[in-house]
C-alpha cells in the first residue's frame, strides 16, 4: 500500500493541470454544451497528444499499460474540471471488453485507434427497465443468420453514445446461454438513435435496432464470458466516474470556500456565520470521506468478484451520499446565485447527480452491499 | 379540543371538487400535469384566472367586498388543496395572496379601484421585485433608491430574482426613500409599469434551463407617486404584514401533497428488473417516512389557519412552516427524481409545450420531473434561508 | 376540529399542573425509580382523586366518559413530568378492553374499581420474536378444562405487570379461531413472573404460566373479537403514549433552552452561539412537528381499522424520530452534564426511547405505513 | 499510488491472531465479551497487560528503548484491531496512549524511570484530569492552581468527568501554575497519586446506571514538584502533542469494527414474526450505509497512518476522524439498540459480574448493549465536541 504518487502519476497530474486547469470554468462548460456534441473534439486530440487515451492500453498497442489508480488519478483531475470528454465510455469501458476479446490481434488494432484518438466507442447495455447491475437481463436478440447475426431489440440511455463511431452492445444469442458483446458501427443500417442531451451536458442515446445484419466477428465476447467481462467493465466504469466525483467534490469545496468569504450579508463575509462554517466542515468531511471510499474500491479493483463488487457498491453508497452533501450544500450556502447556470456550484451539482445515478443507483448499489453482508 | 374533521366540510369539498371538474377546461388540465418546468404556463394562468372570476372564485380570500368568497380558513384550505389535486393551473401569487392583500388593506381608493379588479380579473402578471444582489438573507439592506421629484418617484438600482419579470405587466417594488434613517425605516412599497422607459430585463438562465428568475435594472424610471402604497417609509411593515399574512403559503401545503402523489404514480409506474419501484423496501421506508413528515406539515397548517395557542409566539409556527415546507419540496421532489433512476438524468428543455410525446421508456411523467427538482434547491433559500428561519425560531421560542 | 380546550380538559389540565409539576425534577424521579414499583401509590390514589382514573370509565360505572382527546391531553402533562405511574396499561388499556368484555356487568364493577384507585390491570401480550403489531401471533394457550381453561405458554416485557393485581393476557383457544382475552390473577398459583426495571424506570415483568387454572369468567372477549380488541387498545396505548412523548419533548425543550443560556463557555453563554441556536431550533420544528402528528393520530383514532392504523403508525414514524432529535441533540448541548442521571435531559431521554419502542417500534410502524401507502 | 494491501501484513495478522489466541486467557475473553458497562472489567485489564508484558507487547508503540515493538504504523493498526476482534480486554488508554508518550517524549529520567514500566507492567490505572466544571469545550479556562512551595506543588481545585478516578491509582492533571499569563502559557502537567491527602473523589452516576465518571476535589493537596512533567507552563503544549501522537485514536476504529460485527449477530439472532432483523429491508439498509462509512472511517485513518498529503493541514484530517469516528459509534451501538426492539429497553444493572446467564429471549448479547448505547451519547461530547471539531475544521480546511 502506497499513497504516494508515482512518477507517471505524478506526470499524469501534471499534464492534466495544464490541459485541464485553463478551461475548468462557466464559460467553458456552457459553451461545450450547446455545442454539437457536448465537448470539444480538439482537447479529445490533445487528450491523445497526451497518452491519456493509451492509458489502460497495452503496450503491445502502443499503450501505457497503466493501472485502475492510474485511470482514478486522471479520473478525479477530469472530475474538478468537469471535462464532458466521453472518457470513461471509451477509455475505461470500451477498452477493458475490447483486452478481453476473442480476436486478439483486431482489438489491439482498434485500442490502437482508441489510443490515437480516432476512435470512439460508447456502451449500449441498458434497457428500460433491466436491473442496472444485472447486465445479464437483455433482451435484445442476436438470431445467427448468415455465417453472421441478425441482432433486434433496443437500449436506452447509452451514454456518449452521439459521438461514437461504434457501439458495444450486449445481446442475448439464440441457442446460447449468457450475454454476448457486440461491436456495431454506430451508423449501421438498421440501427436508429434518438439522441438527447443529459442534466450535466453530456450525451446519450435511445437505440432501436430493427434486424441490423452483423458479420460472425462483431462478436467481441461470447456468452460464455460475456456477462463477467461485462460486469468487470461497468465496475471499472463506476471507478473512474467515482474518482470524477471526488475531483468534483473537492473542486466544489474549493468553490464553495472562496464564496463564503467573499459573500457578504448583514455587513461581513457568510463564512463568518458558525451555520455555514458548520456546513462548510461537513462538506468537508464528505469530500474526505468520499476520496476515502475511492481508495477502498480502487484497493479491491482486481480481487474477486464477490470482493470487487461488494467494496465497489459500499463505495458508491458512501461516494454518492457525499456528492448529495457537497453540492446540496454548495447550493445552499451560494443562496440564489447557486440556481443559476452562471455560477460553478450548480455544474458540479448536476454532474454530481448524474454519477451517483448511473451504473446503478443508491438503491441498487445499497441493496448489492447489503446482500453481500448478510447473503 | 376535538380533533375529527367537520362534516359539512367533506360537504363543501365535493361541491368544489364538482365545481373544478366542471370549469376546468381538460386541455388546460393536461398542458398543466405535462408541463416541463413549474413556471411554464402564463397564457393558461391568466385564462384560468378569468374562469375562476366568472364564477367569482379568483381570490376566494379576499373580503368580499372585494371579490372574496367570505370562506373560512378551512374552506380556502379545501379550495386550494382541491385546486392543485385537480391540476388546474397556478395562482398568479404575486398578484393574488402578495400584492393584493396589502393593497386592500393599506392602498388609497385609487390604487384599489385601479388594481384590484385587473388582478382579480387576471388581466394582469405581477412581479415581485424584493431582492437585491447585496441584500438575500439581509433583505433590509436593500439599496434600489427612490426620490420624489415633482409628483414622481425617480427610481434607480437593480433588482434580481424577480420571478416572471420577463412576462410581467406591472411590478411592485421595495424601494428606499429615506437614506438618513434607520434601514428598515427608510423603505417604501411601490407599484411600477414594467414598460416604463428606464426598465431593463434580463432573464438568468438557470440550472434547470429555464429563465424564469429576472434581473430588473432601473436607470432612472420615472414612477407617479400616486403608485406608492400607504405611507413612505412603510414599506418594511407592508412586506412583513405580508408575510404573516399568508403565514401558511410558505408550507406550499398543496402543492406538496399533489407532487407526492405524482411521485406515488411514477413509484407504481417505474420498474427495476421486474420490480415495481414502489415495491422496493428502501424506497417504501422512505416514501413512507416523506409522508408522514408531510400530513404533520399539514396539521401544522391546520394549527396555524386556527391560530391555536402554543408555547411560543404565533411566528414561530410560521418559520417551522417555511423550514419544513421546503425541506418537504425538496424530499419529494427528489423522491420523483430517484423513483426514475438513471432515467432522470435526462434533459427536457422547457421551451416547446407541450413535452415530447409520451412513450413506453418516457411515460407523460418523465419530462419535468428533474427540471423541477433542480430547481427546488431554491425552496430552502428565498424567502429567508433556512438558517435565517432557524436564527428567528431560536430567539422567538428559546430567547437565543 | 376545535383546538381550543373543552371545560372537563382545562379542568385536567389545571389539576395535572397542580399535582405534577411539583414533583417534576430530578430528585424525585431518582427517588422513585429506587422505590418499590417504580412510583408513588400515594400519588396513585391522588390520580383516583382528581378522577385521572375515571377518565375514560363509562358514566354508567361512576367514570367521566372521557374523549381520546382528554386521555391525549392528560398524557401530555403526564409526559412532561416523566410521570411513572402505569396509567397507559391500566387506564388506557385495561379499560378499553374491559369496555368489549363479554359480561358487561363484571367489566363495569372492574372498571369501578380501577377508577377508584385499588385496581391495576396490565396487559401479557408479546410473547419472544412475534411481531408487536401481529397481535395474533400468541402461542400461548388456553386449552378447555373442566368449565373453565389451562393456560400454559410465556409472555415477555409486560409492561407495567410487577405493579398490577391482575392481567389480560392473550392466548389462542384450543379449537378456536382467532385469541381470547383472559383476565388473571397476578398470583394465580402456576404463574411466575421475573421483573425488572426499563432504562427509564418504570418495570416489566416475563410472564411463565404453566398450565394456570382459569374459570370460564376469565375470558374477557373471545376468540372471534379478541384480535380486533387487542388491536384498537393497543392503538390507545399508542396515542396516549405520544401524548406523553409529546409533552417529554416540550418539557425538555425547556430545559434545554434553559439551560444553554446559563451554561457558560469561552465567555458566554452557548446559547449565543449560532450552532446552539440551530440545534435548539431544530428541537423545536421536530416537538412541534410531533405535536401536529398527535392531532393526526387523535383525529383518526376512531376512523375504520385501516385508516385508523396507517394514521397511528405515520404518526408513531415522526414522533419517535422527533423524540429522538430532542432528545439527543438535547444531550449534545448539556455537554457532559447530559450524560449524567443529575440533569433532567438524561431523564427524558430514556424515557423517549422507550416510548419510541413500545407497541412497536420504527422499522415496524413504518413498514405498516408503507403498506398502507402501496398496499 | 498502489493501494492492495502489502501480503507481508497478510503473514503478520496471522502471526498476531495466533499469538493473541494463544495468552489470551478464555475467562477473560469471555468476560470482556459478556460485561455489561464498557468500563467494566478492570482488574482484567490490568492481568492483561501484564500478560502482554510477558511478551513485551503491552505497549507495542512505543519507542523500542522503552519496550515498544519497532512496529510500523500498519502493523500497530493490524495488532490493535485484532485484540478488539479477539474480546481483549482493552488498554489502559490513559497511561499507555495518553501519559506514556507524554512522559518518554517530556519526562525527566526521574519520572521516565519510575513511571514507564509501572504503565508497561501493569502495576498501576491511570486517571486524566483534564476537564472542569467550568471549562469543557473551552479547556484552556481551566482553574485548578498549583502553587509552587518549597519542593512541592499545593493543588486546588476541581476535575470533572474524569474516567475511573475512583479506581486509578495514578493520575496526570493539568493544572494552572501561573495565572500571569496567557490562559494557555500558565498550564503545567502534573503527576499525582491518588490516595495523597486532600483529594476526593465522587462518582457521577450516569444515564445508563455505570458511576464510572469521577468528580476529583483537590483540597490543598500536596504534590512533589519532580512530578511536574518537563517545564512548568508547557503543560497545554504537551497536551496537544499528546492529542497529535493520537491522532487516529479518536476514530474508535478497532472498538466501532468489532461492534458492528456484533451488530450483525443480533441482526442474525433477533426475529421479528419469524423473519431475522437481518433479513428486514430497511434495517438491512442502514446497516450497509454504516458498514460503508465505517469502511471509509477505516481508509481515512489509514491515510493519516501514511500522512498521506492532502489538501489541507494534517490536523483537518484529526477533525474528520473525530467527528465521524464519535458518530459511527452511535450509529453502531445504535444498530445494536434497534436490532432488539423493545428488549434493549431492558435495564442491565453494571454492578454484578457476569450479567444473567443467558436465555432463549435474552441471549448472552443482549445485557449491555443499551448500557453502552446510552453512555456513548458522550462520543459527540467528550474530547472536543462534534461543534467545536467543525468550527476547528472550517478554519483549518477553509480558513474561516
Amino acid at each position: 500500500m502506497d499513497f504516494a504518487k508515482s512518477d507517471i502519476q505524478a506526470m499524469l497530474l501534471d499534464s492534466a493541470e495544464r490541459l485541464l486547469s485553463e478551461n475548468a470554468d462557466v464559460e467553458y462548460w456552457r459553451h461545450q454544451r450547446s455545442s454539437a456534441l457536448g465537448f470539444d473534439e480538439a482537447r479529445w486530440a490533445q487528450f491523445a497528444e497526451l497518452g491519456w487515451l493509451a492509458l489502460p492500453v497495452p503496450e503491445a498497442a502502443g499503450g501505457l499499460d497503466g493501472t485502475i489508480e492510474d485511470i482514478a488519478l486522471l479520473n478525479i483531475a477530469l472530475g474538478k474540471a468537469l471535462a464532458t470528454e466521453p472518457y470513461v465510455s471509451t477509455v475505461v469501458l470500451a477498452d477493458h471488453v475490447l483486452k478481453q476479446a476473442v480476436d486478439e490481434a483486431r482489438a489491439l488494432e482498434l485500442l490502437g485507434e482508441i489510443a490515437g484518438g480516432t476512435l470512439r466507442i460508447a456502451l449500449a447495455h441498458q434497457e428500460n427497465g433491466a436491473h442496472p447491475l444485472d447486465v445479464e437481463a437483455a433482451a435484445t436478440l442476436a438470431r445467427p443468420s448468415a455465417g453472421g447475426y441478425l441482432l433486434s431489440g433496443s437500449k436506452i440511455m447509452a451514454l456518449d453514445a452521439p459521438s461514437a463511431g461504434r457501439l458495444i452492445v450486449s445481446a442475448r444469442i439464440e441457442g446460447e446461454e449468457g450475454i454476448g458483446l457486440f461491436l456495431i458501427p454506430a451508423d449501421a443500417p438498421g440501427l436508429s438513435a434518438e439522441s438527447y442531451p443529459l442534466i450535466d451536458g453530456t450525451r446519450a442515446s435511445d437505440i432501436v435496432f430493427a434486424d441490423v445484419t452483423l458479420p460472425a466477428d462483431a462478436l467481441l465476447v461470447g456468452g460464455n464470458r460475456g456477462a463477467a467481462v461485462l460486469r468487470e467493465a461497468v465496475d471499472r466504469a463506476s471507478i473512474a466516474l467515482m474518482a470524477q466525483a471526488v475531483g468534483a467534490m473537492e473542486a466544489a469545496n474549493k468553490v464553495c470556500g472562496a464564496y463564503v468569504q467573499e459573500r457578504k450579508q448583514f455587513g461581513t463575509a457568510i463564512g463568518s456565520f458558525q451555520a455555514i462554517q458548520h456546513i462548510m466542515a461537513d462538506n468537508f468531511v464528505a469530500a474526505h470521506q468520499a476520496r476515502s471510499m475511492l481508495y477502498h474500491a480502487l484497493a479491491n479493483a482486481d480481487a474477486d468478484e464477490a470482493t470487487r463488487s461488494a467494496a465497489l457498491s459500499a463505495a458508491r453508497l458512501v461516494i454518492g451520499e457525499a456528492g448529495q452533501t457537497v453540492s446540496r450544500n454548495g447550493i445552499q450556502v451560494h443562496g440564489g446565485y447557486g440556481l443559476t447556470d452562471e455560477y460553478a456550484i450548480g455544474h458540479y451539482f448536476r454532474r454530481l447527480m448524474c454519477i451517483e445515478k448511473q451504473y446503478g443507483d443508491l438503491i441498487q448499489h445499497g441493496e448489492r452491499f447489503g446482500d453481500s453482508i448478510f447473503g | 379540543m376535538e380533533l375529527r374533521l367537520d362534516p359539512d366540510l367533506e360537504t363543501f369539498r365535493k361541491e368544489v371538487r364538482a365545481f373544478i371538474d366542471r370549469v376546468l377546461p381538460a386541455d388546460m388540465k393536461e398542458r398543466q400535469l405535462r408541463k416541463v418546468a413549474n413556471n411554464a404556463a402564463v397564457p393558461d394562468l391568466l385564462e384560468w384566472m378569468r374562469i375562476l372570476n366568472a364564477h367569482g372564485r379568483s381570490v376566494p380570500h379576499w373580503p368580499e367586498e372585494h371579490g372574496g368568497c367570505g370562506w373560512t380558513p378551512m374552506q380556502l384550505f379545501i379550495f386550494n388543496e382541491e385546486l392543485y389535486k385537480a391540476d388546474a393551473p397556478e395562482f398568479d401569487w404575486g398578484g393574488t395572496h402578495m400584492l393584493g392583500p396589502v393593497l386592500y388593506t393599506y392602498g388609497s381608493d385609487y390604487l384599489k379601484d385601479k388594481f384590484l379588479p385587473m388582478i382579480r380579473e387576471g388581466v394582469t402578471m405581477w412581479a415581485q421585485g424584493f431582492s437585491e444582489p447585496g441584500s438575500g438573507s439581509d433583505l433590509a439592506s436593500l439599496r434600489t433608491s427612490a426620490e420624489l421629484v415633482g409628483d414622481k418617484y425617480v427610481v434607480n438600482g437593480q433588482k434580481i430574482w424577480t420571478s416572471g419579470a420577463a412576462h410581467a405587466d406591472w411590478g411592485f417594488f421595495l424601494v428606499r426613500t429615506d437614506k438618513n434613517v434607520k434601514p428598515q425605516r427608510g423603505i417604501s412599497f411601490l407599484i411600477i409599469k414594467m414598460d416604463t422607459p428606464g426598465i431593463t430585463v434580463r432573464q438568468i438562465p438557470q440550472i434547470n434551463g429555464e429563465a424564469h428568475l429576472c434581473e430588473v435594472f432601473l436607470d432612472n424610471v420615472e414612477v407617479p407617486a400616486d403608485q406608492l402604497i400607504g405611507e413612505p417609509g412603510m414599506g418594511w411593515t407592508y412586506a412583513k404584514f405580508l408575510l404573516e399574512h399568508e403565514r401558511t403559503t410558505s408550507s406550499f401545503i398543496y402543492w406538496s401533497k399533489r407532487e407526492l402523489a405524482r411521485a406515488k404514480d411514477i413509484a407504481l409506474g417505474e420498474s427495476v428488473g421486474g420490480r415495481r419501484v414502489a415495491d422496493d423496501p428502501a424506497f417504501r421506508a422512505r416514501f413512507a417516512k416523506v409522508e408522514a413528515d408531510l400530513l404533520a406539515l399539514e396539521w401544522s397548517v391546520l394549527r396555524v389557519l386556527a391560530h391555536e395557542e402554543f408555547d411560543a409566539p404565533e411566528a414561530a409556527a410560521a418559520s417551522v412552516l417555511k423550514i419544513r415546507g421546503s425541506e418537504l419540496q425538496q424530499e419529494i421532489t427528489m423522491l420523483q427524481v430517484d423513483a426514475m433512476g438513471a432515467k432522470s438524468l435526462r434533459f427536457f428543455d422547457v421551451a416547446p409545450v407541450p413535452p415530447p410525446a409520451p412513450t413506453d421508456a418516457w411515460p407523460d411523467y418523465a419530462p419535468g420531473r428533474t427540471t423541477v427538482a433542480l430547481i427546488n434547491r431554491a425552496a430552502t433559500i428565498y424567502g429567508g434561508s433556512k438558517q435565517i428561519q432557524k436564527n428567528i425560531l431560536a430567539k422567538l421560542a428559546f430567547g437565543l
